[in-house]
């Protein structure tokens, strides 16, 4: 069985879910597993003109590695592709992609499933909502660290 | 020993910058570090914030070294 | 917020998993899922030429019916896109697709989650598997209903 | 009554047929049904088979009715 390898990307541009999906793709992996978010609208009874999404990108890839550490520490895993969009991005829009093969099914849905609330938790992003009726910075919610 | 601090979304707009940087004299820990800050520069309120040296996270009690890289950063809310 | 949409798809022609998740997107629901089962080589130290799907077709639209059903009792689901391809697959080809959206990312990720293993229960499909030493029906195991 | 039966997969090989019109009398029901066809078709095994009426899954006990289609296959292995 070939080694699982990482590919972690941040990146203005449209994430290209059908290029990642054929990078985990591998005969030795028999289950592919994705989950993606995208901007929703309306939200919270807002229609979502749009999210500006900032973000520490060094530190984003070094949160991936810390992520994909983790997430084959408990599972075994194929390839794994972590994905965060950054910048303004309309509803419909996906911001984050989490792409895994396995041998197993479990395993990859698990990545899936561990790896979006994990993403949640130590990505160094940002969300700057503009709806129809105003712009904010979204309240974040971490426990990655203890706060100041 | 000489830093560098940098602040991210609300942070970086109540600083009105993303990049300082600071000599300071050691030992001396993170949330040292924030009071200095806070005391410098006017209606930047750091309570709250999460911190980073060097792309790790980290607490409040953690020591800075000479040519560390300093985040500080309102709890994440990407994904 | 849109009624959830059902695409139930029986095909010999490769599953469009990019198509699939175009079908699932909607401003409205902001986290899409999916899993993809391909045949995976070697299997139990074996290399597989290649897995030859048979399926009762009308069956297994209305079990993937009774399916969609379940899961939307269970869970609060946006769209849902439940497909099998039937006929010679090649290792790596997809031969299992379930995608589905969601307002909240829990939901399509059970969807996928739960959607394979009743996949696997309810949908009426054999795989004649053939590798470089052997062709046999693959055993299968479901509880469905009571054997004779 | 008239029915229609179908095999699939290693059962529609044992039976050298996909498929069947059967004459019955009933009540009937699918064990009965299988143990008929286990008379006529030596060398059809099917003990062990899951059995479906007009696409649903039903227990052994089920009572066959006129104009079902009534489907025998061996535990199902997709996905």
């Amino acid at each position: 069985m070939p080694d699982g390898k990482n590919i972690f990307v941040v990146t203005r541009d449209g994430l290209d879910i059908a290029r990642f999906m054929a990078e985990v793709s591998d005969p030795a992996f028999g289950a592919v597993a994705s989950f993606l978010g995208t901007v929703r609208s309306p939200n919270l009874g807002e229609t979502v003109l749009y999210i500006d999404y900032e973000g520490y990108e060094a530190m984003i890839k070094t949160q991936m590695q810390v992520m994909a550490d983790e997430l084959r520490r408990g599972l075994e895993l194929g390839h794994l592709v972590l994905a965060h969009r950054l910048g303004k991005l309309k509803p419909g829009e996906a911001s984050i992609a989490i792409v895994a093969s396995s041998k197993h099914r479990k395993d990859a849905l698990l990545a899936c499933q561990t790896g979006i609330d994990r993403a949640k938790d130590l990505l160094p992003v940002w969300k700057y909502e503009v709806t129809e009726k105003s712009q904010t910075w979204v309240k974040g919610n971490s426990s990655a660290s203890t706060p100041l | 020993m000489t830093v560098q601090v940098l602040f991210f979304a609300s942070l970086r707009e109540a600083a009105n910058t993303r990049e300082l940087q600071l000599s300071l004299d050691a030992p001396l820990n993170v949330r040292n570090l924030a009071t200095r800050i806070e005391r410098d520069y006017k209606g930047l309120e750091l309570s709250g914030s999460l911190c980073a040296i060097n792309e790790h996270y980290v607490d409040p009690d953690t020591l800075i070294n000479e040519g560390d890289t300093i985040a500080f950063f309102p709890p994440v809310s990407g994904g």
